[in-house]
């Protein structure tokens, strides 16, 4: 009984806060995905690898041409949103008829392109941008700065979109479109400006998450894989196109990981993560929010 | 107001319409009757731009429709309730609504065009929370029909707007034809109610495997023999 | 041969089923009419098991049926028709109908299930042929096909929810006659959900009228007809020539 | 027909070992074979055909399989993930042809396999493991003030081949010198978060902490170290992502000072005293080889010198001896030839010397001389302090008052 | 052709495969063609699902599980591969009812199906990793050497008798397929994949015909794993389960064409080859443009011919059916 009662410390509230903040980032990283993926219903298995090239493109304007932070910032999301509509009329639209697994084969191939890309343009090297931000401390807690400017991000992010796509006639159309394709002219639509319109939203998105990733983590070709899989759960398991469930599913997720990995190992944290999912796939189909039928 | 001058179109290799003249004027209600598979559908999505024409012209107030591409076409003054209503099922009905007043033309107004949409339908009123895909066929012609109205049309095309309604709301769907006709609207109706149709038309065409086989006034139209033995089953 | 009582089906906190109960006999035709919305074809889906019911029972030849699966329900013997049809593109008219031949009917055997096919498809008309692809179909072929369908299964109790609106006139005289065809030859009994009042009455033997998912009238078609709160809710101003055809119909069946 | 020998080198150019050294072992040993291709061996012309394992063991199976059955090479070289090194040892032997492995150092490459044509001039994963531990034994009461038993130790790793052998000699060091192990753990190296692990790490309070990783999982875990608060007395780094202080820095910045890292020692940092003098050259060769290749490296990486070094020992040593005392380069000669070596200590660039276990001993093919050594980072510079024979300083220890980490 | 024909034609080109080892020897190519073999047989077990519609993700745990339970069983209880084999396809096949039931029972289907799946792979992955004291993580593991019965070992250093028993196992896959094809199961499952509600109005089992195909997908998969290590003689997590692997079945199967029985092999043979013809060719002179060139291709190959390679060929091939109208 004291055992048990030894855990609820200091420790374990560090690491619901921690799980908290990691819930940020993962929320940012999957803004982006559920615009695309859960509203206009379009898979990009290579989304966390748009975050990378937008990494890539932080680092070398910040180490290498030296230009400021802030600076740099906007045109890297700039540069992803580009990409994001880039691969929507390269790849996506020729598919769009398509069944979705072959939008997920050609986006799959993307990935590899974007890895090897990555690999022959910027080398195999670890990267870092080498901005270090200050640490907050409360007492006997300490939190990360970056993660807290993540948390902001995404909440503000996530607020905004939501915001876009219940307020605005753009956002009521990019929610249409996946619904019935066909009419959306008979409403006045120009579907392919919807689409790229929604694509350059989604890449600038990934492009903003980039901006803050990059602040605590290293780059390389393969960092994509550390987030793309777990994104993708996130994005269902709060209903895809749902934002705040997808915001909350990122928060769940997290503290999954984070108290799974302060109670038993790091490894299981994981284990644990994926198994919930399943779970609550089979008790909630449709997502953390949805009533049940 | 709407001339079509020998018109063609089809799918693919396959070719729907023949031909087709025909001239909708400001302030009528135009009637198109014909058995299934005819290209009543084809039709009006020639008209508005769905689908594109293989031969001929289309005009609206002296614009060319087929030079203007498929998502301006709304902004001419057509407005298409197309077969079957196709609302977006998983929007609300607000937002099915709000989709309709999508052209920048529209947006201006679309406090002032969801009222006059309200008072028509106060159904709609009541349910504008619910998910279109949900509500009852009749509920959903409602919406479909208040849909194209948001966009604040001169020519509304209808596409068999009785099909699947209850007796009452086929009738007041064809009450509501006359009502907007009333307020000025241009209507183009496709039907296979033929009866109840030619009661609400000035005029109305009659179509058969893609061309227009005869044309005249409603009350020609209920004379004609040939539209009587076919289609009135008398 | 089917009797329903108490039956209600909620969505959310709204209820589009509300307490209804009735009985179908063998061998007759029932006409379920009632408004847009009025929950007609959600009850459809709890007879066939689409959907299950909130609450109340379904007792159909003597067995409880109420919130079993739809397979168990077929194998039953109720077989269902579609407002809007749902065929299988993918597959070809011959294999659409031969699926529910054989698992309609308890999967035994695949030679039983092609016979079942072919007189299904030859009752209502459409080719036998085994290669013919769905999508050469029309709106009135669909209606067939789903029919056929429905048939294959070899059924006691056909569900048609028709809405033959969409067919032109001819059309819709064919598919009336082909449901009293059904009836008279196989012995199905059958429940029709149908808005166009100058065929239906023609057709049913008794009618039953839901309007906000309650029974607001039952009885035989002039009857029904007459009741001012259908005329109110359902038939509107078209009620004279509605009743008129009942009688006609009436008068032609000689009662 | 000419005489000549066909090397197959395999090492990870793509994926992510290449960044975790492969690729820079890959340019020590092309530096080394380069020179002997122009030169050949007694005679024999010396051909290597390169190919990328791309960080995965099943390319590396079939690379192998290629090079054997295809190029027909006389033999295999290079390789640096174990996980590539085991199924790929395994099919050598299989097939009788001859292997000298650079890296791979995982003890599970060897032990008990019994292999009579596969070689490991390097030390293996658990030494490691037992070195740094030995390290802080022999300071604990000294640097510590503690007793062994009273001295908190944690070992983390990343869940790799790499990682989990060094843990297991980590862990079989603790025991040997009594340290009382608060933490042991493993995670993905790709996880996206650590912060359970700090957390972890703070109320297990750890006087030392051994750490094996690559690089962005280090520059991840230390930078949520010290977000969170983490203190401790000092940290024991473990080869892989600690060998390259280039990326420490950029990470860490000045927090990098002062981490200790047992690896191979950098052949530039070899004690040149008490190593056989023919080899000063070669390794300034090599390094300037380097710099050609890689110019403005601060601190180059021991994985250079050991690609270089056990391709040298091979190239000037083995290969030599099977021409003249056993008469060709067939792997049976080369076997012969390679148990038949016997450097002493400083025989190598490495300092170390090489004498292999024989055949029916557990470790059949590991080389008994290989040590590895610990160095600690100190002013951008690497200095060994471990162990006293190749010492270049005292080591600071435990951490100085007021740097990030620090306990004190 | 005719059905005699056809059956000449299988009958030639099946002859031709038996002989093709005893004739041409290069060990490299033959060793080549058993992966391609194996991993034919690994994607269309895939396709058994795939085709109709169920895109599973959790492949990567099937074919680890056949892979990792056989090799356990063999190392820790001595039990031969002929009895381990079984067992671990029985493993997997438990494990694929116990996530298809809720699955179908609750109707997960479309992205959430496939994310289901994923979240499997990943599960098996992670444990595979996690338990390395049994299983050696991500170091690997091989299955020990049998000294003495080689047979009851399922352990073969000649290439020529593993390229016998992969062609075999491919070929048993193929029967199979179809069966299946053959069988009013494919019906009911392409109605199921187009409309479960309607299928089930027409008496079709939905739950039960899914995981009938799933259990029969998981079991040929994990067979699949289950040779892959008996031949390979080595596994790894990476290799046999993962989320990488299941990806790589998704894209083999459908760069061939999921739709035709022999797709996911014209698939296996295109990507492997592929890959391998760009790794070699651009060796270490050009490093990471194989993997690049490789994305590409793979790009344009779903972009140009959706159907798959073969099932593209084919349609191409087939007297151009009009789209009739009648009504
Ligand atoms: N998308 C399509 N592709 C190919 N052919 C089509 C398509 N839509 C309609 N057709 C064909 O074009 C012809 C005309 O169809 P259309 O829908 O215009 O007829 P309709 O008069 O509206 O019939 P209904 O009364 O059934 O609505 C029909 O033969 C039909 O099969
Ligand atoms: N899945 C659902 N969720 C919420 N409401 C539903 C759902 N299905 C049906 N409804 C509602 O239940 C009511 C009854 O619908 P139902 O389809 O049974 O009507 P119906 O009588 O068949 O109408 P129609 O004659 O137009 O076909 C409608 O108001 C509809 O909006
Ligand atoms: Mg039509
Ligand atoms: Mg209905």
């Amino acid at each position: 009984m004291q055992a048990f009662l030894d855990i609820f410390d200091i420790y374990l509230l560090e690491a619901v806060i921690n799980g908290i903040l990691l819930g940020g980032v993962l929320a940012l990283l999957a803004l982006g995905l559920n615009l695309i993926f859960g509203v206009i219903d379009v898979t990009w298995i290579c989304y966390a690898e748009l975050v990378m090239i937008g990494m890539y493109a932080m680092y070398f304007m910040v180490q290498y041409y030296g230009i400021s932070y802030f600076i740099a910032a906007p045109f890297t999301i700039l540069l992803v949103a580009i990409l994001g509509a880039l691969l929507h009329y390269l790849v996506i639209a020729p598919l769009l008829t398509a069944p979705p697994i072959n939008q997920l084969l050609a986006t799959g191939g993307v990935l590899f392109v974007l890895q090897s890309f990555a690999t022959v343009a910027f080398g195999i090297d670890f990267r870092n941008l080498g901005i270090r931000l200050p640490v907050l401390a409360f007492g006997d807690m300490n939190f990360s700065y970056a993660r807290l400017l993540s948390f902001v991000a995404a909440l503000v992010g996530m607020v905004a979109v939501y915001l876009f796509m219940t307020r605005t006639f753009t956002g009521t159309a990019i929610r249409a479109i996946s619904q019935d394709r066909q009419i959306m002219a008979l409403m006045g639509v120009d579907t392919k400006r919807i689409y790229i319109i929604t694509s350059a939203l989604g890449g600038a998105l990934a492009g903003l998450a980039a901006c803050l990733l990059v602040l605590q983590y290293d780059v390389h070709p393969f960092v994509g894989l550390s987030f793309g899989p777990i994104t993708f759960l996130i994005c269902v398991l709060g209903g895809l196109g749902n934002f705040i469930g997808g915001f909350i599913a990122a928060f769940v997720f997290a503290e999954i990981i984070s108290l799974g990995g302060l109670f038993s190992d790091l490894e299981w944290g994981y284990v644990l993560a994926f198994a919930f999912f399943i779970v609550m796939m089979f008790i909630r189909p449709a997502g953390l929010l949805a009533r049940r039928r | 107001m709407l001339e079509l001058r020998s018109v063609d179109a089809g799918y693919g290799s396959f070719q729907a319409l023949f031909d087709v003249n025909l001239d909708v004027k400001a302030g009528e209600a135009v009637g198109v009757i014909g058995p299934n598979g005819a290209g009543k559908t084809t039709l009006m999505r020639v008209i508005s731009g769905l689908i594109r024409p293989l031969r001929g012209s289309i005009r609206m107030e002296r614009v060319d429709v087929v030079a203007t591409p498929a998502h301006r076409i709304v902004s001419l003054g057509i407005a298409h309730v197309p077969e079957n209503r196709r609302l977006f099922p998983r929007l609300s009905v607000d937002d099915n609504l709000k989709m309709g007043a999508f052209m920048k033309e529209a947006r201006g107004k679309y406090a002032e065009r969801l009222d006059i949409v309200f008072e028509l339908f106060p159904r709609l009123k009541e349910r504008r929370h619910q998910m279109a895909g949900t509500m009852s066929g009749g509920e959903q012609q409602m919406c479909a029909i208040g849909r194209a109205l948001m966009s604040n049309p001169k020519l509304l095309l209808l596409d068999e707007p009785s099909a699947g309604l209850a007796p009452v709301v086929v009738q007041q769907v064809f009450q509501l034809v006359k009502r907007i006709r009333a307020s000025g609207l241009t209507v183009l109706i496709v039907e296979q109610n033929v009866q109840q149709v030619l009661r609400v038309v000035d005029r109305a065409y009659l179509i058969e495997a893609g061309t227009i086989r005869s044309s005249g006034t409603s009350a020609e139209m209920l004379a004609s023999d040939t539209v009587k033995e076919a289609y009135l089953g008398v | 041969m089917l009797e329903v009582s108490g039956l209600v089906k909620r969505f959310g906190g709204f209820k589009a089923v509300n307490n209804v109960s009735f009985r179908v006999d063998q061998g007759e035709i029932l006409g379920l009419i009632g408004p847009n919305g009025s929950g007609k074809s959600t009850i459809f889906n709890m007879l066939s098991g689409t959907l299950p019911p909130t609450a109340g029972s379904i007792v159909f030849a003597g067995h409880e049926i109420a919130g079993l699966a739809p397979h168990r329900i077929i194998n039953r013997g109720i077989g269902r028709t579609f407002q809007i049809p749902r065929p299988f593109r993918r597959l070809t008219i011959f294999e659409n109908v031969a699926l529910a031949g054989f698992y309609g009917q308890g999967r035994h055997s695949r030679v039983k299930a092609e016979e079942a096919a072919e007189r299904a498809l030859a009752m209502v008309g459409l080719p036998t042929d085994r290669h013919a692809p769905v999508d050469g179909l029309g709106a009135a072929g669909l209606k067939k096909l789903e029919l056929a369908k429905a048939l294959a299964t070899a059924p006691k109790l056909l569900l048609a929810d028709e809405s033959l609106g969409g067919l032109d006139e001819t059309e819709m005289d064919q598919a009336a006659d082909m449901l009293r065809k059904i009836r008279d030859e196989l012995g199905i009994t059958i429940i029709w959900v149908e808005h166009i009042m100058g065929v239906l009455m023609r057709v049913v033997d008794r009618v039953m009228v839901l309007d906000h998912g309650e029974k607001i009238s039952e009885g035989l078609p002039s009857a029904v007809a007459s009741d001012p709160r259908v005329i109110e809710v359902y038939l509107g101003t078209d009620a004279e020539t509605i009743q008129a055809a009942a009688a006609e119909a009436r008068r032609r069946a000689g009662v | 027909q000419e005489k000549k020998i066909k090397i197959g080198v395999i090492f990870d150019l793509t994926g992510p070992l290449a960044g975790g050294g492969s690729e820079l072992e890959y340019i020590g040993t092309k530096i080394i074979l380069d020179q002997y291709s122009k030169t050949g061996v007694e005679g024999y012309k010396v051909e290597a055909v390169y190919a990328d394992a791309q960080s995965k063991p099943d390319v590396a199976i079939n690379e192998s399989v290629r090079l054997l059955e295809q190029e027909k090479v006389d033999m295999v070289l290079g390789f640096f993930s174990s996980a590539q090194c085991v199924p790929v040892a395994a099919r050598v032997e299989q097939l009788k042809k001859f292997m000298w492995m650079t890296t791979c150092i995982s003890s599970a490459v060897f032990n008990d396999k019994n292999y009579k044509y596969v070689f490991r001039p390097q030390a293996s994963g658990d030494q490691f493991g037992m070195m740094t531990m030995d390290f802080i034994a022999q300071n604990a009461r000294e640097k510590f003030g503690k007793e062994p038993k009273d001295l908190r130790v944690a070992i983390i790793h990343e869940d790799g081949a790499y990682g989990v052998d060094v843990s297991k000699g980590n862990e079989a060091g603790a025991k040997k010198a009594g340290f009382n192990v608060v933490l042991k753990e493993g995670y993905s190296a790709t996880a996206p978060d650590l912060s359970a692990l700090v957390t972890k790490l703070k109320r297990a309070r750890p006087d030392v902490i051994f750490h094996t990783g690559y690089n962005p999982d280090i520059t991840l875990l230390l930078r949520q170290a010290r977000e969170q608060g983490l203190k401790f007395g000092a940290l024991m780094g473990h080869g892989a992502g600690y060998g390259v202080y280039e990326k420490l820095k950029e990470g860490l910045g000045a927090d990098a000072t002062y981490i200790f890292n047992a690896d191979p020692i950098s052949i530039w940092l070899a004690n040149q005293k008490t190593m056989d003098p023919k080899l000063a050259p070669v390794i300034k060769m090599v390094g300037e080889e380097f710099d050609k290749i890689k110019p403005g490296v601060a601190i180059r990486s021991a994985h250079v010198g050991i690609g270089a070094s056990n391709t040298y020992v091979f190239m000037n040593d083995v290969l030599p001896r099977a021409i003249k005392k056993y008469g060709g380069v067939d792997p049976d000669a080369l076997r012969k030839a390679a148990l038949d070596t016997d450097i002493p200590e400083g025989g190598t660039m490495l300092g170390f010397g090489v004498k292999f276990y024989g055949e029916g001993t557990p470790m059949a093919g590991q080389n008994e001389r290989s040590f590895p050594v610990v160095i600690q980072y100190l002013d951008d510079k690497s200095y060994v302090v471990w162990p006293k024979s190749q010492a270049q300083r005292e080591a600071v220890l435990p951490l100085p008052k007021g740097t990030t980490y620090s306990n004190q | 052709m005719t059905r005699r024909g056809r059956l000449a034609a299988w009958a030639v080109g099946l002859a031709a495969l038996i002989a093709l080892p005893f004739v041409y020897r290069d060990p490299y190519h033959l060793h080549i063609l058993v992966l391609i073999l194996i991993w034919s047989f690994a994607y269309t077990s895939w396709s058994m699902m795939g085709r109709f519609g169920l895109v599973s993700l959790g492949h990567g745990g099937f074919m680890g599980i056949g892979a990792y339970v056989t090799a356990l069983l063999w190392n820790h209880l001595g039990l031969s591969p002929w009895i381990g084999i079984p067992v671990s396809m029985v493993a997997a096949g438990a494990l694929a009812l116990v996530v298809g039931y809720p699955c179908f029972r609750f109707r997960i289907t479309g992205h959430y199906f496939v994310l289901v799946t994923l979240a499997l792979s990943g599960i098996v992955l992670q444990v595979i990793t996690a338990t390395r004291d049994y299983t050696g993580g991500s170091l690997g593991y091989t299955p020990n050497r049998a000294s003495a019965n080689k047979l009851l070992a399922l352990q073969f250093d000649d290439k020529t008798a593993w390229y016998l028993i992969a062609l075999a196992v491919w070929l048993a896959g193929l029967v199979v397929w179809h069966w299946i094809d053959r069988s009013m199961s494919r019906c009911a499952l392409e109605a199921i994949s187009e409309d479960e509600d309607a299928a089930a109005a027409a008496g079709v089992d939905v739950t039960a015909e899914k995981l009938k195909i799933t259990l029969i997908s998981a079991l040929m998969t994990a067979l699949a794993g289950a040779i892959y290590c008996q031949y390979q003689m080595f596994i790894t997590p990476d290799t046999v389960s993962g989320i990488a692997v299941s990806l790589q079945m998704v894209f083999a199967a459908i760069v061939g064409g999921l739709f035709v029985s022999l797709g996911p092999t014209v698939g296996a043979i295109i990507t492997i080859l592929l890959a391998e013809t760009l790794r070699i060719g651009f060796g270490t002179k050009a490093v990471g443009w194989d993997n690049l060139v490789y994305g590409v291709l793979l790009v344009l190959f779903i972009i140009f011919l959706p159907k798959g390679i073969l099932g593209s060929v084919l349609d191409r091939l087939k007297p151009q059916r009009k789209v009739s109208s009648s009504s």
